[in-house]
């Protein structure tokens, strides 16, 4: 399917914060396609096309490709929205790297993006269950991370404090970054004296609600290199959404979804070893267990034995692999685009442009999505070209 | 709700999605309803490269992608482009039908604004008429702070 | 971007009702698949990838794409939602003939459906305008329209009694259309005495509400003649999506962006005469007088000739160009499957398969969608190979 | 709404978006839903080529696209397969917090219930208990006319 080698080659985003009332949805997706463009040294004229994501029902805005156009720059451009819940940023980069893979455009701009100041988060949320079978019952996003994170800690012995050393960590990496929105850092005492929201969940296990965009621009071989002295090209994707009802998931196992996606990335990018082949991932982790459970999922250890690898340090900055320099979703979650974060942060990492979030050599990163029904999406960086 | 079809119940399930929801107005098209309120006045931004002048105010131009500085003043009355009569009713709409609909262009705007036109009989409305703004007494930074368009 | 030549090789649509309780709206996908796999003599196993659209805040569902997949069959297939309003369903064939077109798939299920019983279509459509500016005073597609047949008349001076013929003719071909809702004949009369809605617009010129879904299969130049013994080929599409606000649109003339979208693929395909050149056309005219004006933004006449036009006879059966022969949005309209429906029968008629409402010796099929602020969508189909 | 920024009042626009829906259970899951309401039965669809016990049933099989037609009692009473003590508040849920959320799988079933856990001490849930449905007295064709599970 992948007939063009296909890199970023530029990215922007916004200052992230709870609440930006100094601009509508459509200026604050304006401000990261203005940075994304400043990075790649391009105007909105070198965009062949545009891809646009966010989940439309947390600002109620149902035409959001046309509708944002001012802040796109989309106007009579090929324009495609894509929406899949949490993992609509990673739907996002997966769609712009399609566009260009497939050889149908050169540059392709993706955005995503959410105002969740707009909305009752939760609300809107629960609009997302089925409305006859599960929207009843199951309310917000909390609740349905929560019986994963307990299945897990019953099968695995794992604790609320091993999950605790996740939230410590990401929101240690967020201070390094100007950009994100919780840049405070977190002791283990801090987390486990936080108030419980649903059982094994506490108030700084799990991410904000946030206002923020972010752009990328991907590119054909013919132009990543002429844009970007140090494009990172795309290696493989794969997106795996095998539920629909949260009684269909196999509470047994680790996130079977990533551990199908992680399977075929390595697979297709001929990696044996993830924890030693990469130097860097940026995980979509909305609450903090999932920093142990998914890891195993995605092959970086045993089953059961994430919360080692957590507090030996392998996955801090400094560590063997270090996982969401940027903080991660823990200290910014805007919804739509916090899949394409991750793979933005990943590029970032991979073209050295991190300042003080920077991983020394990253030559290979992944990032990962997250979203409706334990879905998961993953992509595989590097600074070399695909052959 | 329950209909039989033969001899099986076919169920409905009535609910009502209600999300609240605070969108933020900007910088920009705050100043433009702070001047409906404070002032009785309909400011627009001028694109320094295409000359369009937009009713409401953006901060980037639809056309060439230009970022909007300049402001300017255009005036409370203008064109009825054209409307129509809202015979049918709906609960999202202030006031019962029927009622007016109307695309004015102010003068000095090269966009159309979408607003209510009364103060007329229906059958005297036309399309090409002079219109005028009917301010609110009580105005509250709101797009109806202009209650309607009345002909002049 | 056209890499590989693409056909529709079957196509399947429900029998439209007002309303269908007896199946929910993932059951009633199953009907329209299910019918379009027979028609093609395929099974689920060899569809490639699923595109599906609908509006999805007209059933409150937000994962429309996994949502649906016991309906679509498309269980870990890849598959795209797309939604964009009322031309839904031709973004839905448009992005069903990229995914082949460009080489990335070589069978692709496209579906469009809504069911509309399911919520207060007004109030769903409301929302669709921009939150602080328009829908505070604009409510449902219904005004919005007709601020567009007040200006055509006044310009042209074109009647109301014009425009009902356009409702009688599609009314009347109707009856010939096993599958449409609203099968029953009406007299210039009865479109006259209806009740007035939104002045000109009265009950008979407009489209009613409708449950159903529509799917059509893609499929590239390798397997197109192998599933179908006459393919429709498509030889192009445009999409103009121009404005945003209602006041951004130009009262002055008729319909500018289907003389755009119309112009550019009359310039693909090489036409030049679209009433001699074209046999039959499926155009989404949502009411009446929109068979005046956009037949004009077609080219098939002069400014304000269209009355003539249809007085004449020209659009009806046996006429020298058939329009909707199926009776069109005005007797069908299942939103979100409307557009691709008009797809779905211009392929019909160049198939062949079209029964009592099929147009002799059809060659050259135009399907057209609308929707959102003045939007227009085109596609062209031909029985033969594009060159 | 508003909030000062400098010398410029930002503007938010508050509303709600109510839009009322009635949602097409269909004649499967009718069938289903009647039979908790008449005979506090809990009815599933078994897929004929992969022997899937669906609970809800499902009219077509989710892994295979095969016709379903086949139904089968499943129990009142499983396994509860994993839970959580929802301690925060929100407006959409019926009870006010704590509450206990749970998946149950329930005997004969191939796929869990998502449903709602009570007459216990929160601290004495555990994963991998046996719970069992207690259905309201009034019942009107509805997934909450199971009024939640009960350990065992
Ligand atoms: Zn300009
Ligand atoms: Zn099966």
């Amino acid at each position: 399917m992948a007939k063009e080698k296909t890199a970023i080659v530029a990215t922007g985003q916004t200052h992230h914060r709870s609440s930006r009332l100094d601009v509508n949805g459509i200026e604050l997706i304006h401000e990261a396609v203005t940075r994304c463009l400043e990075d790649g040294e391009l105007t909105i004229d070198d965009i062949d096309a545009v891809v646009i994501g966010n989940m439309d029902h947390f600002e109620g805005i149902n035409y959001v490709d046309t509708w944002s156009i001012d802040g796109s720059g989309a106007f009579m451009k090929p324009i495609i929205k894509v929406t899949t819940g949490g993992t609509t940023g990673s739907t996002v980069g997966h769609c712009g790297y399609h566009l260009v893979a497939s050889g149908m455009f050169d540059k392709v701009l993706a955005i995503g993006w959410e105002k969740n100041s707009e909305s009752d988060t939760t609300a809107a949320i629960t609009t997302a269950f089925d409305p006859i079978w599960d929207r009843l019952v199951f309310a917000g996003a909390i609740s349905g991370l929560a019986v994963e994170a307990m299945a897990y800690m019953v099968k695995y012995g794992a604790t609320e404090k091993d999950a605790a050393r996740v939230a410590v960590r990401d929101r240690k990496h967020a201070t390094n970054n100007p950009y994100a929105q919780l840049r405070k850092e977190v002791s283990i005492e801090d987390v486990m004296n936080s108030p419980m929201l649903s059982d094994p969940i506490k108030l700084l296990d799990v991410c904000p609600r946030t206002d923020g965009a972010c752009a990328v621009v991907f590119a054909s071989e013919q132009y990543a290199e002429k844009i970007c002295d140090r494009p990172a090209w795309i290696h493989g994707i794969s997106a795996k959404h095998p539920y629909n009802y949260l009684g269909d998931y196999d509470w047994e196992d680790r996130l079977p979804s990533m551990q199908m996606a992680s399977k075929e990335l390595y697979a297709k990018a001929g990696i044996k070893e993830p924890l030693k082949e990469i130097d860097v991932m940026e995980l979509y982790l909305p609450y903090s267990c999932a920093g142990l459970s998914w890891i195993e999922a995605l092959g970086l250890c045993g089953p059961g034995q994430a919360p080692k690898l957590l507090w030996d340090g392998v996955t801090d900055m400094g560590g063997e692999l270090p996982i969401n320099p940027s903080g991660g979703v823990i200290a910014t979650n805007c919804i739509g685009a916090t899949a394409l974060l991750r793979i933005s942060e990943a590029a970032v990492q991979v073209m050295g442009r991190g300042g003080k979030r920077q991983v020394p050599d990253v030559n290979t990163a992944l990032a990962s999505g997250f979203g409706g029904c334990f879905w998961s999406d993953v992509t595989l960086l590097k600074s070399t070209k695909p052959k | 709700m329950a209909q039989k079809q033969q001899d099986q119940e076919l169920l409905q399930y009535e609910s009502r999605i209600k999300v609240p929801y605070t969108w933020s107005v900007g910088e920009v098209g705050s100043r433009f309803l702070m001047e409906l309120k404070e002032n009785r006045k309909i400011w627009a931004t001028r694109c320094p490269s295409c000359d369009m002048v937009f009713v409401p105010p953006k901060k980037t131009c639809t056309y060439c992608f230009s970022d909007i500085h300049e402001w300017v003043e255009v005036k409370d009355e203008g064109v009825l482009q054209t409307f129509t009569v809202v015979r049918y009713e709906t609960p999202l709409i202030p006031g019962k039908p029927p009622y007016i609909i109307g695309i004015i262009m102010l003068d000095g705007a090269d966009t159309g604004l979408v607003h209510l036109i009364a103060g007329v009989p229906h059958d005297k409305v036309k399309v090409g008429m002079r219109v005028k703004a009917v301010f609110e007494e009580k105005r509250k930074g709101h797009i109806l702070d202009i209650n309607h368009f009345k002909p002049i």
